[in-house]
């Protein structure tokens, strides 16, 4: 993962996003990446918080409930870092043209609003008229990744990938538009566990560039349905955000500071596996 | 971080009781609905709305879990806490987006953090694009379902001059556009149908497609809500009628099955 | 089902068609339909025989190793049928472009093919050039479908479907693309069949519109994993084609003439349920 | 259903199995393949390829089953009969057209009822389109995946002059398309690598992309097929050599392992 690559993160807003790899971005003091999140938070901003990131582009970033990713707002603020702005389904559809190598993917999403002109300049997005209706659509353009990296459930060495009980999120989307795929997986089990459930296998080897064990790899965020998302850490991390002291030093404290990915979560004390949702798995 | 909600005078129940309420009786029962982020409002309404009226209901919690039927709603409307009971997970790309471009669902509720008369929304900035104030989470999925689902909601919990406003920062969300048939010459079905707020309710004058009173919350008056929004409100021909009652059934529902520990106070 | 509606039928080749609805298609003395299938054999060749069917829309119809369905090439051949004939994707993409409302998608398929061509003149497909690169597509416009019929292998009365072990073929495509959609089921199970795996429903109730019972509704195609497709009964279809009057009494026999389902299929004899494939189930 | 074919001259192998080892041949160790209806001899060269020089080669049976390693092959190879110990059961619309429009498979073999000398391919009617002397299956996902996978292999069970055209009626997918850098001009990636016979082997000639004669079975001559082929058959600069022998490995885990049962031979 070269300084300037364009890098896409799995998951959706709470869940499911691969945190360890991002850690690991942050303790490499990786620079100029620009990340790819169709629906994030916390992913995004530990990458701005490390001055990993110089450009976001997203459809959302935010903690919910819990309030505004603090470091993406205020890096967006002042300029420090570029806000490339689409919605959810406008990032979706330049994903799958650059998946299915298509000139654009036409879709309804944007019309009416703002959204489509911040991208006319760059061609990224063009609204058209059809020829035989006369009905409007914006044209997506591809959007190349250099690198996807998502967080699994199971993953063998050869690459095969299973997210339990199923792919539910729209990782798959940058999985196939990206160059390369990275996993990480919560547990790595023998190719025999794929033959044995076939119609569970998420991405298939060739999909998959590089594997890693990383287990509870989502946290703070959640696994479903093997573990929630970890309020009292987005609580913590927008409580030492009263000033840049006390952020810097909960940051190195709590997120880049440990050295393994064992010694983070022992600074974490998150709750044990199993708290998560509990439904049909 | 839950907040509290005032009583509405009178009505022996709370503002967001009476908005949960309000939000599910306008719940038909062919209503095929989904919801997003930070959306305890309108999913409290689904699911009220699903044991009373409107029993064959179709809610799909955080988009992904069709029927679902959670014992309790937890901190975030966007995750599986929500999924219990669920007689389908849906796959967000395939499965949801289709049926979202479909309009096989049929119902959205969004609300912006600001909002106009017109029912658009802006949830991007506060303040010029490039330098904002605030730069906000961003629209999510409202600029697409704004544009591909027929019946859209919107509430807000905070009904104040800086959330309606006369002229949005930024359109992050379509409602009915610039009013009048612009929605319908993009080619989109339906439009917003009511907006549910801490003081009122607002349908949409069939002409102009701006918002106009519908009903005023007890103890609020036509002052009060024109004080508190950015864009003049227009009135109904007759007297504007008081927002109706919760049932003692309603409020149990709620109270009881629908959200016992109150997650929708978080809005509040 | 109206004389003259245009109806898409599930499966894939010598897999999972609809066959036992089919069938009541041809005792119900159905005319003027369209069917679309987007790859198909024993079905189409049913409804032709039958004179269900005036008009084919596929990618494919034949017996695969077994030969060319009959009815159909002999009807396509004199002209009695119409053949509006697709490539796979190129219909996949008219089927997506009406799922999602979208004036066309876009695809590379087809070109530098005859197949476009033929769609020329009524609009159906067109060949543009991408404003930005000058690389050309087809545009595929939506095609309009009544009813999809899809065999499955559980579901419940409200409407909540299942293939098992996991949706493969091109079904969910015909049921996007549908008005209204019949499931014909293997099994009538209770929905908390669903909601203690709703990772494996495979279309929600709103999806569906009727669901009626048929085990082993598929004969004789397969219904993977429960059973294989009957290659005695393609090899005794093929060979009662030697003259109108045997194959007349043979489609009498065998297809048209049991009153009931379970009639034909004692009139068929299949081999036990659990002689398909095996795999992964 | 299943025919028989003649034994190679002093090979030890009938034509189905030289064949079958030709194609496997031809598969590089990155070769990530799937396959169509009635493909039984690039089932078999797969299977056969992945177990001697090309051990981390992917071939998803039926486009579906991804690593697919069934005890035999049967009676279609567009069914589940072929899915076997696959790691991996693809959807279709969703996984496998995704893969093949982004090339992530990048190797496809086809074989039409006619064939020209470009490598194009007719599948769809032998007469006039609109009142056909014989109304064929249809090119199936020919005109898509000729569009889109890099690596094309062609194959004939039947070299005549009624497979082997100098026109198509019908062009159901493309090939080289009209030769040169037409199909480059289209965007299209690579392009037919080999078609392999049952009488010999062809290339494709770098500028004009006509087939060229790589190769000729044992006891062939190059009038012999000239005289099977509708077009003028380009040869090489130097002599054209014999096509390799198969080696005893081969036979014997294409006899005992790949394909027990001879189902290869339903293509003869």
């Amino acid at each position: 993962m070269p300084d300037g690559a364009t890098v896409a993160l799995g998951g959706l807003s709470m869940n499911s996003a691969p945190m360890a790899f991002v850690r690991e971005l942050v303790r490499a003091n990786k620079r100029d990446l620009t990340v790819v999140a169709i629906v994030a938070g916390m992913c995004v901003d530990w990458l701005v918080a490390a001055g990993c990131a110089s450009r976001v582009v997203a459809g959302l970033v935010s903690f919910e409930g819990f309030g505004l990713a603090p470091n993406f707002r205020h890096a967006t603020q002042s300029g420090k870092v570029a806000m490339e702005e689409y919605s959810e389904h406008l990032l979706i559809c330049r994903l799958q043209a650059q998946a299915r190598q298509l000139p654009f993917m036409p879709t309804v999403a944007g019309l009416g609003t703002d959204v489509p002109a911040l991208h006319e300049a760059s061609g990224a997005l063009r609204i058209e008229t059809d020829a035989a209706t006369g009905r409007p659509y914006v044209a997506c353009t591809p959007l190349a990744v250099d690198v996807a990296v998502v967080h699994v459930h199971e993953a063998d060495v050869a690459g095969n990938a299973r997210v339990n009980p199923k792919l539910i999120w729209m990782d798959s989307e940058i999985v196939n538009a990206a160059e390369r795929t990275i996993v990480t997986a919560e547990r790595i089990v023998d190719t025999g566990s794929f033959t044995a459930e076939p119609h569970r296998t998420s991405y298939p080897r060739f999909m998959v560039d590089a594997v890693c064990e990383a287990p509870r790899g989502a946290y703070p965020t959640s696994c479903f349905p093997e573990y929630g998302h970890d309020g009292r850490f987005f609580e913590d991390y927008l409580g030492a955000c009263g000033s840049p002291a006390d952020f810097a030093n909960f940051f190195e404290r709590r997120v880049a500071g440990p050295t393994t990915w064992g010694d983070f979560l022992a600074a974490n004390d998150p709750q044990p596996v199993g708290d998560g949702g509990e439904v049909g798995s | 971080m839950s907040g509290a909600a005032a009583a509405v005078p009178g009505y022996g129940c709370t503002i967001d009781e009476l908005m949960v309420v309000t939000f599910s009786r306008a719940m038909a029962n062919d209503t095929r609905a989904f919801n997003g982020a930070v959306s305890f409002i309108p999913v409290c309404g689904y699911r009220l709305a699903r044991r009373t009226h409107a029993p064959e209901l179709v809610w799909a919690a955080s988009s992904i879990a069709v029927d679902a039927d959670p014992a309790v709603v937890g901190s975030s409307t966007l995750s599986d806490e929500l999924w219990g009971g669920a007689s389908m997970l849906a796959n967000s790309p395939f499965d949801f987006w289709t049926y979202a471009q479909g309009a096989r669902y049929n119902t959205f509720a969004f609300r912006g953090a600001q909002m106009d008369a017109y029912g658009n929304v802006n949830n991007s900035v506060i303040g010029p694009y490039d330098s904002p104030k605030v730069r906000l989470p961003g629209g999510g999925g409202m600029a697409d379902l704004g544009c591909m689902i027929p019946r859209i909601y919107l509430w807000s919990s905070t009904h104040d001059p800086r959330t309606f406003v006369d002229r949005l920062h930024f359109r992050s969300g379509i409602g009915w556009g610039d009013g009048g048939d612009h929605r319908a010459s993009l080619g989109m079905p339906g439009g917003p149908q009511l907006c549910i707020t801490n003081l009122c309710v607002f349908d949409f004058e069939q002409e102009s497609k701006r918002m106009r009173l519908a009903s005023l919350h007890p103890g609020v008056s036509v002052d009060d809500v024109q004080a508190a929004t950015g864009f003049e409100v227009l009135l109904p021909g007759d007297e504007v009628p008081t927002t109706a009652q919760p049932s003692t059934e309603e409020l149990h529902i709620l109270r009881t099955e629908v959200d016992p520990t109150g997650a929708r106070l978080r809005e509040f």
